[in-house]
This record gives structure tokens, sequence and C-alpha cells, in this order.
């Protein structure tokens, strides 16, 4: 049996942030991820970032991700794990996982969990036909792995996620023949919306998907306008010809982990779905087992980062070790509520009255 | 939700869904039933999905004849796919005793017309072959035994019950009974019901209901755990019960192999926590016994309780001085004895014939001593 | 079809050692290291697997381990998530049908 | 479409323009950043503090007495929402400068399509001078001769493809 102090699940910005966090004031760390490579999804965001110096604004995903794992890789509180895909974790503080192919446990006194979260799929005729993707996999396959997805994609959903992957897909050389958004209104930043319309690329509001077809693989999609209810409107059918399908439909926090230990949980829509109860240390219903970015409610990697401290600096102050420990936690309670000022965080303002305790 | 009614039916799992409908069938029009949480919340939606004949008391057998009886057609009676697969139980023996348990309760089986019999080594390797038969002393294999889906049977009953008129009530808890010379009423958190008849079908957590009428029913919670693989192609056909590893094992139609076991010695409360040493040694049980299974991927793990009673017998009937007042309890094995437990108690209750011994399972026998021991639960 | 110029990315591809796998039997050209998953697309092969119940085509969807859509035989061994697992010389990649055999 | 007028009016108010004599000066910077977002890259690129954010969360303001149309927030805004207008160039033309990051990069001299904010075609225009700041040079900050009258319009170019095969 393995142990350490502090346990982090998953090594993206929240993650990477806690372990880094923690180790600073002198706790021990393991940082667990099931990639070969720490960064999460900011290894395949090769825009720049929004916000202040603090979250690297103005860097590019892959480059912070660079930046972080370094910082950890030469902590030598920080224990790395990679290709390590934890199954479960249990009531007697036991983690167990899988690391190249063989089983491990570890114990740990405290637990961050950052694993993320999952991207929602979208009913319509014929999405199984290869060829329809969700965002990530066109990010990871074209910036990740270097290998383009096809020729012409439509992109569902205009969110900044889906503005995102056009500005990416254009930037691979690949066309994008549109985005369409079934509300009525972009829900992106406008920066990014003005990218992709710069390029003339057509954003199509009130539209959505009614099938896609192909043999054995997608080769175009039948769209159309919807009404108030999300019916489609007759007479407004449009067909595309597309290879890809780019589904971009919004996320949800990945909290299968910590379901089985019985954690208080809500239904929030405003943060993607199921998210865990917390109080303002990130702290769970369940002692000792603490959340941060999308796995607590997804937003921006930026808010991701400042939660990855706070939780970081929370856990390692539940055993011990308090280093100043009013102090930075009020400095990153104040940046990350500075950033979720915004008309854009809104909802998400709103999405976490319903989970703080 | 009704503020009266003729027959309150607490519990949403299989037995209490059948219960409800039966009695809706036979005439009952007007049913209420309450779950605290949702249907199938509790030890059915939680239960490894076998249904089997091959037990070692007359009554156990009586009741899970009838209840096989009763599935053949309850799909189209309930209108539902309920994936009944009679894929057989086999229940393999490791030493002499084990062996000649199992041929004893085979003499008693076939004698009540079920259709077990001995297999020999040959037969099982034929039968299974990727089962390691290096310890098997002997073997007893029934065909008509298999599989059931626990939810698509809990809901069958529930839908074809609420066509009949039964309203169910999810999310509703039962916080009292009231009861003077007869049950009056059932309290619960979304309000009062007035009734005279009160069916407990809350499985293992039926002495939590006696205790509101100050009774003290013999049913414990014993803990199993179960888990449950990544779906492949089918390769087993039958339910596999070792005696020797306590475990069961069977493959659903899904593809997914399903296996558990519980230990009898653990203290008794409901604990629906599930543990890692659960999953390092189920494994190591499935993998001796079926060593292909070493590469498979393990998806999830989870823990639910048998309602054990004393003597590993349903408890069914009404409770002698408390009048309207029944048991209809499986005691470990609820969610594959549902089918005739539901019919039984529903006919005790209009007043028809049971199909089943029910006299025989009353609670009363606890007190009478005359318990009726049944050798073969894993 | 592989990103030979990208304005963001830094060209990796010429350090990495090219190697060969098999698909379906056939030849094809991969790089050590990346997924088989990519090494597939890249190659243009979109069908991964073919689902139990309507025998449907199943491609690469989420690429990140998640969903179960890009399993296929990969040396002998069903199930196996292409978007995760990572080339090398020689491997026998395989379409599955159905779920996998034990 | 009210989306779209929305969107013109926003980035062309006359108060996100500076004075007519302040234009005649020389080049400044256009932020076309009218959403309030939490970000603040243009200001701390800045080297003369003409940009300025009361919290994190506001749009920026540029002090046009102060901004001496360096380029550095065209490279640095991570919206590529920052540009630069040189009314100055000459009577009938100016220079737009405008992040880049597509491939392939056109040369000093080449003359390629001028885009509006929706990519439409609005005039041919040539390119004076690539550079790059921040970021190793992957954000290339391109400076092209348009007319006068399309100053405040080009925003994007299009490489022609007969220049480059």
């Amino acid at each position: 049996m393995l142990t350490t102090e502090i346990v982090v699940i998953g090594g993206g910005p929240a993650g990477m942030n806690s372990a880094l966090a923690a180790a600073s004031q002198g706790a021990e760390v393991t940082l667990l991820d099931r990639n070969w490579e720490l960064g999460g999804q900011l290894v395949k965001q090769t825009h720049k970032f929004f916000g202040s110096e603090n979250q690297f604004a103005g860097e590019r995903g892959i480059d912070i991700a660079e930046i972080l794992s370094e910082r950890v890789h030469d902590n030598s509180r920080i224990t790395v794990r990679k290709n390590s895909s934890v199954l479960g974790i249990y009531h007697d503080g036991v983690l167990t996982f899988e690391q190249d192919d063989k089983y491990k446990k570890l114990t740990s006194r405290q637990t961050v969990v950052a694993t993320g979260a999952a991207e929602k799929f979208l009913s319509f005729t014929n999405n199984d036909l290869p060829g329809v993707y969700g965002a990530g996999a066109v990010q990871t396959l074209m910036n990740q792995q270097g290998v383009l997805p096809g020729k012409n994609v439509l992109i569902i959903g205009a969110g900044n996620i889906g503005l995102i992957v056009a500005y990416q897909l254009l930037q691979a050389g690949v066309s994008v023949e549109a985005i369409i958004e079934a509300l009525p209104e972009i829900g992106g930043y406008e920066v990014h919306r003005d990218k992709i319309k710069r390029m003339g690329v057509p954003i199509l509001t009130s539209h959505s998907i009614k099938k896609a077809y192909g043999e054995e693989r997608v080769e175009g999609a039948i769209i159309g306008e919807i009404d108030s209810s999300w019916s489609f409107i007759d007479g407004t059918k449009k067909d595309f010809k597309a290879d890809v399908i780019c589904l971009a439909v919004g996320l949800s926090p990945l909290i299968d982990l910590l379901h089985p230990l019985g954690l208080e949980i809500s239904y929030v829509p405003n943060l993607g779905g199921l998210a865990p109860k917390r109080d303002e240390y990130l702290e769970t219903t369940i002692s000792g087992y603490f959340v941060a970015g999308d796995c607590a409610g997804v937003e921006e990697a930026s808010s991701a980062m400042m939660e990855g401290n706070i939780a970081g600096l929370s856990a390692a102050n539940s055993i011990g070790y308090k280093k100043s420990f009013q102090e930075k936690f009020r400095n990153n309670r104040d940046e990350l509520r500075k950033l979720r000022e915004g008309e854009t965080a809104k909802e998400v303002r709103a999405g976490l009255g319903e989970v703080r305790l | 939700m009704r503020n009266s009614t003729e027959a309150v039916v607490i519990g949403g799992g299989s037995i209490g869904c059948s219960v409800a409908y039966n009695l809706a069938r036979m005439g009952v029009e007007d049913v209420v039933l309450v779950e605290k949480s949702f249907l199938a919340s509790g030890a059915t939606g939680r239960c490894a999905a076998g249904v089997r004949q091959q037990w070692g008391t007359r009554e156990n057998c009586l009741v899970a004849k009838r209840s096989i009886e009763l599935l053949e057609d309850l799909p189209d009676e309930l209108d539902a796919e309920l994936d009944f697969r009679q894929s057989g139980y086999l229940l393999v023996a490791s030493n002499e005793d084990e062996k000649s348990q199992l041929e004893k309760n085979m003499e008693l089986q076939n004698k009540l017309g079920i259709p077990s019999k001995e297999l020999s080594m040959t037969e099982v390797g034929g039968l299974v072959p990727h089962l390691n038969v290096e310890q098997a002393k002997g073997a007893c294999f029934c065909h008509e035994d298999g599989h059931l889906d626990p939810f698509k049977t809990t809901f069958g009953y529930a839908r074809a019950a609420e066509r009949l008129g039964v309203e169910i009530n999810t999310n509703t808890e039962v916080i009292d009974i009231n009861y003077e010379n007869g049950i009056e009423s059932v309290v619960t958190d979304e309000g009062t019901i007035s009734t005279e008849l009160v069916v407990n079908a809350t499985g293992p957590q039926a002495k939590f209901i006696g205790q509101m009428l100050g009774l003290e029913h013999p049913v414990e919670p014993e803990r199993h755990q179960i888990l449950i693989t990544e779906p492949l192609e089918h390769s087993l056909d039958p339910m596999i019960i070792s005696f020797q590893h306590n475990s069961y094992i069977q493959q659903v139609p899904h593809g997914g192999f399903i296996m558990g076991y519980g230990n009898p010695n653990e203290p008794h409360y409901l604990n629906y926590k599930h543990d890692w040493q659960f999953l390092e040694s189920m494994a190591n049980k499935a993998v001796q016994q079926l060593p292909p299974l070493e590469d498979v991927r393990v998806l999830r793990q989870w823990a639910g309780h048998y309602g054990i009673s004393p003597d590993g017998q349903p408890i069914l009937g009404e409770v002698p001085g408390y009048k309207g007042y029944y048991l209809a309890c499986g005691c470990g094995k609820g969610f594959m004895l549902a089918p005739a437990i539901g019919e039984g108690v529903a006919k005790l209750i209009t007043g028809e014939e049971p199909s089943i011994p029910i006299e025989r399972m009353n609670i009363e026998r606890f007190k009478t001593g005359e318990l009726i021991n049944e050798p073969a639960v894993v | 079809m592989r990103i030979n110029n990208h304005p963001i990315l830094d060209q990796k591809k010429e350090e990495e050692e090219e190697i060969t796998f098999t698909f379906e039997g056939k030849e094809l050209k991969g790089f050590k290291g990346e997924t088989v998953a990519a090494a597939l697309i890249a190659n243009g092969v979109r069908v991964f697997r073919r689902s139990t119940k309507d025998n449907r085509p199943r491609g690469l969807f989420c690429a990140i381990g998640n969903c179960s859509s890009c399993l296929m035989k990969v040396d002998g061994e069903s199930n196996v998530r292409t978007c995760m697992k990572r080339l090398e010389e020689g491997m026998e990649v395989q379409r599955q049908e159905g779920e996998g055999e034990i | 479409m009210t989306e779209e007028k929305t969107e013109i009016e926003r980035s062309l108010t006359d108060d996100l323009l500076p004075s007519v004599e302040r234009r005649k000066e020389g080049p400044y910077a256009l932020c076309e950043c009218h959403q309030r977002i939490p970000c603040n890259p243009c200001l701390t690129s800045c080297p003369t503090g003409a940009v300025s954010l009361d919290s994190i969360n506001d749009t920026p303001e540029v002090d046009f007495d102060k901004c001496a149309g360096c380029k550095q927030c065209v490279s640095a805004c991570p919206g590529l929402a920052c540009f630069v207008i040189d009314e100055t160039y000459s009577t009938d033309s100016a220079l737009v400068t405008i992040p880049y990051e597509f491939l392939p990069l056109p040369e000093e001299g080449e003359t390629v399509n001028g885009l509006d904010r929706k990519g439409n075609f609005v005039k041919e225009v040539t390119v004076k001078n690539i550079d790059s700041f921040s970021d190793n040079g992957k954000t290339k900050v391109i400076t092209v001769i348009v007319p006068q009258e399309a100053v405040h319009q080009i925003r994007n170019i299009e490489i022609r493809e007969e220049n480059h095969g």
C-alpha cells in the first residue's frame, strides 16, 4: 500500500495548482493523472487564455500546461503518477488505481478531486455515425496528435468551446462550413465570435441539427431553424455537406469517483449538471474530500486554477500545514471572486449559490 | 396522494410492486403503494438478477417453482420486456459434504417437479467450457433457472399496476402506522392515508416498519457486495453458484459478468458502503472459477442487502394479533420469488386459495419454533 | 491526413519514429507513441467497430477514454480503448464486431 | 438581424474613436472589446500606460493622449480584438494593423484581400510589414496599407491563392 498526505486526482489546471499549493505549504502530495502527460485540457488549447497574470493571461493553454507541469515535476514534495486511472475511492481512505496496467492502492489523509468534466451528447438521427466527434476529440486529434479529423466540419454549439474549435480548425487548414446554435444568441465570448466572423464562417443561431447522413460515415447533415419551443420550423431545412460533425454542446462535471462516498450533490444546470456541495474551502460534505475545477461546476480554466489553489491550501491546512493559510486563502478567494464578477459569469454565480454550504 | 384507500403497500421493490399489481388484478381496486426513494432503489435494484428453483426446503422450492411458472407468461401479462432468460443455474460442490447436500436437495426438488439434475464433470465442461473444475466434486444443474432483469420486472409490475388504478408514490416515506384494534392509517411525510390493510414489502428494512407497531420482525439486513464487468460477447450461460467460494457469477444479457457474495458473519445493519477488499477477493474467486476472466475489466461495484430471516425462508401473511397487517418479505431471495409472493399474498388477502404453502411461512413459526432451515443459501 | 504546417504548434513529427502496424491485416504507417486511434484516423480509417445490436458502424468519439466508441481488438485483446492506447511497432489492430470476446 | 446591428454599432461607436484631431496625429490603438469578460493583457502589455481597466471585468479604455500606437496590445490581446490604425500614412491610404495566426504568411509587399468584420471582401490591400512581439512570435502582427475610406472596415486579410500555389 502506497501512502501520501494529500492525493490529487487529475492533472489539469485545477489539479496541478492544487498539488503546487499544497506542496508549497509543506505537505507531501501525490498527483494522479490518467494521461501520459500532465495538463488536462490545456494540452490541446492553442489559443491564448483570458484572466490576469495569476492565471497566465495571454499565454496559450499548451504553454500554461508546460509551465505548470514543469513546476509540478520540479517540486520534490510532489510525486507524479501518470498513466494512472483511479478505479475507486473507498470509505476507509484507500484509493485504488491502475498505473501502466498494474493495480495499486494508495492511502491519503486528504483527497482533492479535480477530474474535470465530460462532454455532453446530443440526440439526433444517426448521431452514432463515425465522423460525429465531441469538440474535445477534434482538439485532441489536431492539437495533440497532429492529425486532421476531416476536411469540412459542421460545428454544433456556439459557446466558447464551439467558437474556439472553429478557430483551431481554420488554423489547421480545415474548412468550417458553419456553426449552428440552438439558442437565439451566441453563448461564447464576443471576441471569440468576432474572430470566427472575420474568417467568414456563418454562425446560425436558433438552428439545430435534425439528422446526420452517410453510409458508413458522416457525409453531411440536415439542419433547420427552430422556434422558441425548440421545434423545427417548416421550410427552413438546410443541407450541409460535411465529413465531420463536431458537438460542442456543453460539459458536465465528472464526479463519478465521489458518488459512492455518498456526498451531497445538487442538479445545477448553470454549472453543467450534478455538482457537489462544498464550503468556501471547497471541502465537500464528506470531510477530507475537496473538489476543484470543472468537476466542481463547469467554468473557465482561470477559475479552475484559483479553485485548485484554494483546495490545495485548504487540504494542507486541515492536516496542520497552516503557514499564513488565512491570508493565502483570502487572496485566492478574492481573486476568484473578481474573475466571476463579469456579465459572462452571471449564470455561474447563480449556480454557485445553489451548491455553497 | 389519496387520503383514503383499501390497501397500502409499503415498498417499491419487486415484491411491493408485484403485491400491488396482484391485488389490483384480483379486484382490490383502490391500492396505494408508497416508496421512500425510487422504484427498485433498495435490495431489488442491487441484486444479482438470478432466478433459481434449486433450494433445500419444500417451501422455498415451491415458491420459486411458482415464480418460474408465472414468469413464462408474465411479459405478455404485464406487456413488458423482462429479459427473462432460462439459461440455468449450475451449483458446484467442492467437497463430499456439499455434494451430498446437493444430492439431497435435488431429490426434494425432483419430487416437487423441479427438473434439476446432477452433471458429470464432462457435462459441466460442455456447458461451461471456461469453468475450472479441478476442485469440483459434483455439480447440479437446472435448465429452467436463469436470469431476470430486476428493473424491468419491477417497472413492469408497477406500470401494469398503475394501469389497473394503483397509485404509486415514490419519494414518500412511511413515518408511522396508526393501529387500534386494526390498522387505521399510514402516516407518510407526504400525508396520512386511511386504510385497514397494510402490506410490509420493505425487504431488509422490514423491521423498521414493524417497530412502528411495536413489533420485532426477525429480518436483518445482510450486506452483499456485487461487481459488474465490461460487456463481452456471450460466453457463459448458467449462473455459477459455488459453496466453496460462497459466490455467484453470471453473464447478464447486456454482456457484463455480474458477481458477488455476502459475509454472513459481519454485523447486520444497513450498510451501503462497498470496499476494495471485496473487489480484490471477488476478483480472486472469479478468476479461480473462470480463469479467462483475468483480463476482463471491472466497471462498477456496489452493496445491497439480503433481508435475512433466522431460517432463510420468506415471511408471508398476516401477523397474528395485528388485523390487516401483512408481511411480504422474501428474506434473501425476494426478487426471484416476487412473482409468486405477490400472487400468494394477494390471494390470501382476497380470500382465494394461494398457489404456494403460504400458511407455513407465517411469522408465527418463530414463536412456535417450527423453523424450516434453508441449507442452500449463498 | 496529418498536419504538416501549423501557425502555433511546433512540428514534432519530424523527430518522431515512423513505424509500421497492421489494421485488418493491412500494413499502415504511424508514429511511435501516438494513439492507435490517431494513427487510424490519419490513415483515413473511420469505422473502428460495429455495434452489437444493429451492427452499426462506430468510430472515434471522445478521444480521452470517457466513452467506449473506439473499442477495438489490439494484439488479440478485445475492448481496448484505442484513443488511450499508444501505437507500437508491429501492433495488430482489428475492428471489433459487437462486444469483445473473453 | 439585431445581432449584426449591435455588432456594428458596438465596433464603431464614435466614443470609441479618438477625436478628429488625434486621428490626424498618428497611430492609435482600437480595442474592439465590448463585453465584460475577466481579462487584462491589454493593460499589462501597454508600455505607456494608455489602457485602463477599473476592474478585470471592465472593458478597456484607451487614453489616446498616451497611446503611441506601438502594437504591443495587438500581439498580447487573447481575444485578438486590438487593432492599430494610422490614418496619417498618406492622403488616400491608411495603415491597419491586425493580429494574424494563420499559415501561409504573406510577404511584405504582397497584395492580399482586405476583409471586413464579417469576412467579406472589401478591397485589395498591400502588406507593409509583419512584426511579432510576445509569444515566441506565434501571433503575427501584420500591417496593411488600405484605402482611407476602408480604414474602419478592414479587420482581416486573406492570402490570394495565386501568390502561394
